[in-house]
């Protein structure tokens, strides 16, 4: 295989069709006699229903029809939840609220017009008269025996998990020291900028029903679409057009979709569903939302010997698909980069009279990252050492690896303590630390923070996910000599329809043009998994690899058929499969250029194949002779073509370091970044620029985490945060100059040696920042502070209130 | 997303206009930018019966000197008094002010009339126009009247404007003299909205120090006003660091700060001082 | 009570009745189809809807379509010229300055106009020139790269 | 939402309770209150029509009167509906004669929901201020007011005032 793509800076594919705004998302696809649908929604989080008066909306010029819980009683099935732990209290969540509503913007009725002003228009006139019940929406009143928000569970407590290996009560009975610091991770809200939207079109004719939906899953919303509507799955085609960004808020399947297609199937009309971001803030899962206690256990020389979490997990009114397995995410990776022979993770995971949290980019992941170099830092400064040291004491060393962490996990490959050396080397850190000290001497509060996490990725093999791990991937060559790559995963914005081309571009020795990446359609790909956990490269993208390698594993013999060689005597090089050069020396030469060159395609019949006394052939040659299936060894089907599904039998663990620097102003507490120095090893790189840009994105999700993001509910469960007027996502004017490198340990996982990075920056920079502003604040007696950190905070800080 | 119906006029004329609005005092509103109109139309938050589209007079839009005073009229959008040379020259603090509105696109369509008519309490105008002692000139089915910009600003997004009137221009005295003007802001990280703005307007005498002093202050009460407390502390001083530091604590006298989920009331005020300290100093500096 | 308007769209004519309440990007979408102008905020923060209005960059969410009433409008789709990219479109595919592609029309726009008025912006006027549109995905910076390209480019020639 | 105050008011005590408590003084001094229909003792049905400047609604709900001590204190439980979303309320009313008239001390609990909530963050508390500023400055000039003389006229409605255009209406159309 030759390297022509594959690690080099190739630009997308799939950007003239963006950037000229010809690109098709959900909502650009319009079709004849669309009805659209506008929400009624809770205004109160946690009512009794006593009626619905939908009349008045009935009248609205235009409003086709109105429907409210009781209509869709019985036919629609809940809203799945996939997550299978022991004793889970799963609420039978309807698409619409039947008797009761349990937070704010919980669907009540669904009107359907004509056009999206009218159906607006008629949502204003559908009166509901509601029964206020008490709420509760701090996840430890929940916990301790708040208003029951399903009464049939008797409390609020969703489930109870203790998870970790190691004797932890012996690591703290041996320990000489220990903290303890009790951390929040407030709720945020993903904000893909394209909210979510769904176009369903029944067909009554065929029974078969078209869903386009803004998701990041196809295939399992089919499944789960047609199990809740009662429709074949193989009548149900989900098609994900253009994806507005996702960030896990997109690996779900919401009410509105099964809803949207029921209704398509009673009218026997298109309709159309486009959410708003004030539907987005309120209905569309959030992220995070934990409480809990962080305590280490640690000897005088640094040496951690234990490491307990304790939290409280606000899943909010009821389970979106993965709610309450995201918390289990986090036990999973508490040992973050460190050797920590004793871990437990106690989890306590309540209702609360708010959405659902659910995925948001990194998932659990950064919670644990964030606790444990949080942890990590408090332990330096209890020790009174530079928080690299204590890192640096702690890291497993390459030879250690696979790696087995007392969360019950492998780390497959690592070097943490290079990827921390280059990150010092490039922020020039003991000289940063000379300035701090000189900043500090001048009044001024510099302060410098280091992150040093591991995540896990490429979710992952299927015995650890609820509806599998793998991936699937058909690569075919077509008879004029194009490609065509179809994959399960399903990318919206990484860019896998250009680093997937490149991986079989390099394979076949063709042209990255000449590929087609096709997704993220039930009706032409193969069932696949989806694009989230940083797995569309890892597993995605093997699946490819491997299916390319089988497809020229035939085109090999049929070549060798062809050039009447032995096949063994037959290589494969740029694109060419030719008669070795013994052999090659006894015939004459011939051309092989493609059978049918790009854009010079012949009218009428395809040519044949000529093969008379040539040497060597190239790769569409073969696919000509393939389909034309007149020369073809014999026992071979015909076609050229390959179909792979991809099983890992590990995660992979990418790590990195980032370091940031900030200084506060002593006088408003305003943050400013200095410098911000990320070194990320996602194992092997097919495409550095798609690389940084995914960093450059989970950085700046995590600047907005640490320091301005949060959702925020009253004590009345309202949202005080439902527009972007409140909630602040981060612009261009918040971020520093990117600093970034990487290192490069490929991944014995795969077959690629990739890791994944989808995530990476999410989950390293939000503590590497608020450890900054923590060391800014040193002089003030500051060990922790929580996110957001907004100036205020820090202003009372530093003036003692 | 979508605002409920309403009738829409385009009059040619401002008597048109007034005339209009006269026509329905409860339903009529005057639209010229837009940009605090329609959002709030948009979440369905106001709902007027008959918009009267004021921006395709082109005479209400303009930037010119006057014998002693600048006018600008109502329609004239952020983004022509951000670049404007002529007031770079004579009034730096309209187009600093500017600047600092919202983005691009808001100063592009947005006026400087409807801010100033809408008095949203965090809006930037409300606190520049106030520091230049700026009149209003409104006119009304009663003819034209004017308003001290101190009496203009009644209270939460209320006005002295009666029913029927439109403010039609912003007429400013054209500072002479030796003077410094600046203003400075902490954008909400969300809105961009002023948490805090100060703008101010120093006279300084030969010697430097402050002849006068005008500070509007913006974002922290209930509606824009002036820090009459700090500029009679600062007037005739020599505009040293303590000096601006002393009459900076009294920015917020007499105001019950505005509190929400980015700065409680105190740390409001707090923000206030701080800026108002830096502001005087940067238009100390910036005096010539 | 509706009303009649007469626009230029990408260098076309049009002529429509519209409900005064109509917004602009819905014009723009629903009825002219030009869809690459995007939705994606309820209270004029995005910059999503961004197109050029006379030459400016407003957010058409923030537009009645009666209020363009005789105006010329650049959308993403009018932005190349004889096939040919804006240059600030083709920094942005030679700067990855997209991922998702949602916001990706109004930032172009936005970026079109800032360097139409400077043509050779620092990174801070850069960021000050954008902060009217979001995107969650890029992390900007290879946004900033990208504009920063199309000046050097556009300079060039 | 907690809301506190103290309003100086230029009348006698006895009278300013009496003003609390009939509900005519009090449809024309509840901001934007277009409709108080008593329906019981002393419970009343109302439309208010509530904003500031452009931002409007209307709620319907009801207001009811509790702890009725005359002439020192009273609570106002107020409870409305509207597009815009919910408002309900109490407030505590402690009436102290004072030397130039009656000083009245209210503590409230306000809580709003819907659109209002979710979107009107920044200016909800000033419109709760402005809006109690507003009722109690009307109360003062109703108590005022002899018995058996026409209600006062409210003219710094003009300024002050403007916003409530149901009001407005009225008064523009009498004058």
């Amino acid at each position: 295989m030759t390297n022509n793509y594959v690690g080099q800076r190739v630009k997308r594919t799939e950007d003239p069709r963006l950037i000229k705004g010809l690109a098709h998302y959900v909502d650009d696809i319009t079709l004849p006699g669309t009805l659209h649908v506008s929400f009624v929604r809770s205004i109160y989080a946690h009512a009794k229903i006593k009626s619905i008066e939908i009349e008045a909306a009935q009248t609205v010029p235009g409003v086709v029809a109105v429907y409210t819980g009781q209509d869709i009683a019985g036919k629609i099935g809940p809203v799945p939840c996939a997550s299978a732990l022991p004793e889970l209290k799963v609420p039978d969540h309807r698409v619409l609220a039947q008797d009761k509503v349990y937070f704010v913007g919980h669907p009540i009725a669904a009107v359907v017009a004509t056009d999206r002003y009218a159906a607006r228009d008629a949502i204003d006139l559908v009166m509901v008269d509601y029964e206020e019940l008490p709420v509760v929406t701090d996840v430890e009143q929940a916990a301790a025996g708040g208003p029951v928000i399903h009464e049939s569970f008797g409390d609020n407590i969703a489930y109870k998990m203790t998870s970790g290996e190691g004797d932890i009560d012996a690591a703290f009975a041996a320990a000489d020291r220990t903290v303890k610091q009790r951390i929040l991770h407030r709720r945020l809200a993903p904000i893909a900028m394209e909210p979510r939207g769904v176009l369903a079109r029944y067909f009554p004719g065929e029974e078969e029903l078209t869903l386009w939906s803004s998701t990041q899953i196809p295939h399992l919303m089919r499944t789960q679409v047609a199990l809740m509507i009662g429709i074949p799955e193989n009548k149900l085609r989900v098609i994900t057009p253009e994806v507005g960004g996702g960030f896990g808020s997109k690996l779900n399947v919401y009410g509105e979709e099964a809803l949207v297609s029921w209704i398509s199937m009673q009218l026997g009309k298109p309709v159309k569903w486009i959410e708003t971001r004030r539907e987005n803030m309120q209905a569309t899962i959030h992220g995070r939302g934990q409480v809990g206690d962080i305590e280490v256990a640690f000897k005088n020389d640094g040496t951690l010997l234990g490491l307990r979490y304790s939290v409280f997990a606000d899943l909010g009114a009821y389970h979106q698909l993965l709610t309450p397995a995201i918390p289990t995410l986090t036990g999973l990776m508490l040992s973050g980069a460190y050797k920590i022979p004793a871990i437990q993770m106690n989890i306590t995971g309540c209702f609360t009279n708010k959405m659902a949290t659910d995925a948001y980019r990194g998932a659990g992941r950064p919670e644990a990252t964030y606790v444990v170099e949080r942890a990590l830092d408090l332990v330096a400064a209890d020790l009174k050492v530079d928080p690299t040291e204590v890192r640096r004491k702690n890291f497993p060393a390459p030879n250690e690896f696979p790696f087995h962490t007392a969360t019950g996990l492998d780390y497959d490959s690592g070097d943490y303590e290079a990827a921390l050396n280059k990150a010092q080397e490039i922020a020039g850190y003991a000289k940063l630390r000379e300035e701090q000290k000189k900043a500090r001497d001048e009044g001024r509060l510099v302060g410098i923070g280091v992150s040093t996490y591991v995540e896990i990725c490429a979710l992952g093999p299927s015995q650890a996910m609820p509806a599998g791990g793998w991936e699937s991937a058909t690569v075919r060559i077509e008879p004029t000599g194009k490609v065509t790559v179809l994959t399960g995963a399903s990318p919206h914005g990484q860019g896998q329809e250009t680093s997937f081309a490149q991986i079989v571009a390099d394979e076949l020795g063709v042209g990255i043009n000449d590929i087609t990446v096709i997704h993220g359609d039930t009706g032409i790909v193969q069932y696949g998994i989806g694009t989230f956990g940083s797995r569309a490269t890892a597993v995605g993208g093997t699946a490819v690899l491997v299916a390319v390698q089988k497809l020229k594993e035939k085109a090999h013999k049929i070549a060798s058929h062809m050039l009447q060689s032995d096949a063994t005597r037959v290589s494969f090089e740029g694109g060419k499969y030719s008669l070795q050069k013994a052999a090659a020396a006894a015939a004459t030469t011939g051309t092989s250029d493609p059978v049918v060159p790009v854009g010079e395609a012949p009218a009428g019949a395809l040519p044949e194949p000529q093969t008379e006394g040539k040497t060597s052939l190239s790769i569409q040659d073969i696919a000509l002779a393939a389909h034309l299936a007149k020369e073809l060894p014999p026992d071979t089907e015909p076609g050229l073509s390959a179909t792979y599904f991809f099983e890992p039998k590990n995660f992979t663990f990418p790590f990195g370091t980032h370091i940031a620097v900030v200084e506060v102003d002593r006088e408003t507490g305003d943050i400013k970044f200095l410098r911000y120095v990320a070194v990320d090893d996602c194992g092997r790189v097919i495409n550095p620029m798609l690389v940084d840009g995914q960093v450059h994105g989970g950085i700046v999700q995590s600047i907005g985490q640490a320091l301005y993001e949060e959702v925020v509910y009253d004590e009345q469960g309202q949202l005080l945060t439902g527009t972007l007027m409140d909630y602040a996502v981060p612009r261009a004017k918040h971020i520093p100059d990117f600093e970034l490198d990487r290192t490069e340990t490929p991944s014995p996982v795969n077959p690629l040696g990739v890791k994944g990075v989808g995530e990476a920056g999410t989950i390293g920079a939000t503590p590497a920042i608020v450890n900054a502003v923590v060391d800014a604040l040193a002089p003030f007696g500051v060990t922790h502070l929580d996110m957001p950190i907004k100036p205020e905070n820090v202003w009372r800080i530093i003036n003692g209130h | 997303m979508i605002p409920a119906q309403f009738d829409y006029q385009a009059p040619a004329t401002l008597e048109e206009a007034v005339s209009l609005l006269s026509s329905d005092l409860d339903g009529a509103k005057i639209l010229a930018g837009g940009h605090s109109l329609i959002p709030a139309m948009k979440l369905r938050l106001a709902q007027p019966q008959l918009l009267v589209d004021i921006a395709r007079i082109k005479s209400l839009a303009y930037i010119r000197e006057e014998g002693d005073k600048i006018l600008i009229g109502a329609t004239t959008t952020h983004y022509q008094l951000e670049s404007s040379d002529l007031l770079k020259q004579i009034c730096p603090l309209l187009p600093e002010c500017a600047k600092s509105i919202g983005d691009v696109q808001v100063r592009n369509k947005g006026t400087i009339g409807g801010s100033i008519a809408h008095s949203d309490p965090a809006g930037d105008w409300p606190a520049a126009v106030l520091a230049l002692g700026a009149e209003l000139v409104l006119v009304g089915p009663n003819g034209e009247r004017t308003e001290r910009a101190e009496d203009f600003f009644v209270d939460l997004l209320t006005t002295s404007l009666l029913p029927g009137e439109i403010l039609r221009e912003i007429r400013i005295q054209k500072p002479t003299g030796k003077f410094g003007q600046a203003y400075h802001k902490v954008p909400h990280p969300a809105s961009g909205f002023a948490v805090v703005g100060v703008a101010v307007h120093l006279v300084l005498n030969d010697d430097g120090s402050c002849q006068s002093a005008a500070i509007g202050v913006t974002g922290v009460g209930a509606k824009a006003f002036r820090a009459q407390a700090v500029e009679s502390a600062l007037a005739g001083t020599n505009l040293d660091d303590n000096a601006i530091a002393s009459a900076v604590t009294h920015v917020c006298d007499g105001i019950d700060p505005n509190t929400d989920l980015y700065a409680s009331s105190d740390y409001r005020c707090h923000l206030a001082q701080v800026h108002a300290r830096r502001a005087i100093q940067a238009a100390k500096a910036n005096a010539k | 009570m509706k009303k009649a308007i007469n626009l230029s769209v990408n260098g076309v004519s049009h002529s429509d009745e519209v409900e005064p309440r109509m917004l602009l990007v819905h014009y723009l979408r629903d009825v002219l189809d030009l869809t690459g102008t995007h939705v994606g905020c309820e209270t004029s923060l995005c910059g999503a809807c961004t197109v050029l209005l006379d030459g400016q960059a407003v957010k058409s969410c923030t537009v009645f379509a009666v209020q363009a009433d005789g105006a010329a409008i650049t959308t993403i789709e009018g932005l190349a010229h004889n096939g040919e990219l804006h240059p600030v479109q083709e920094g942005f595919w030679e700067k990855h300055g997209l991922q998702c592609g949602y916001c990706t029309p109004g930032m172009i726009v936005t970026a079109a106009q800032l360097l139409d008025r400077n043509a050779s912006p620092s990174r801070e006027e850069i960021c000050h020139g954008l902060e009217g549109n979001l995107c969650r995905c890029t992390g900007y910076q290879h946004i900033i790269e990208a504009v920063e390209y199309a000046a050097k480019k556009a300079g060039a020639q | 939402m907690k809301l506190e105050g103290t309003h100086q008011l230029e009348a006698p005590r006895e009278r300013v309770y009496q003003s609390l408590v009939n509900p005519e003084v009090l449809q024309r001094c509840i901001p934007g209150c277009e409709k108080l229909e008593r329906t019981g003792e002393n419970t009343f049905a109302a439309t208010i029509r509530a904003g500031v400047g452009s931002i409007k609604g209307v709620f319907n709900g009801t207001a009811r009167l509790e702890d009725l001590r005359e002439p020192e204190h009273l609570r106002i439980v107020v409870d409305g509906k509207g597009p815009p979303g919910f408002l309900k309320g109490s407030g505590d009313l402690d009436l102290e004669q004072a030397e130039a008239g009656t000083k009245v001390n209210y503590s409230g609990d306000v809580q709003v929901g819907g659109t209002i909530a979710s979107v009107g963050q920044r200016m909800i508390q000033g419109t709760a201020k402005m809006m109690a500023t507003q009722f109690f400055t009307c109360l003062g000039a109703e108590a005022k007011t002899e018995v058996g003389e026409p209600p006062p006229k409210h003219g710094f409605f003009r300024t002050a005032l403007r916003w409530f255009s149901g009001w407005l209406k009225r008064f523009f159309r009498t004058h």
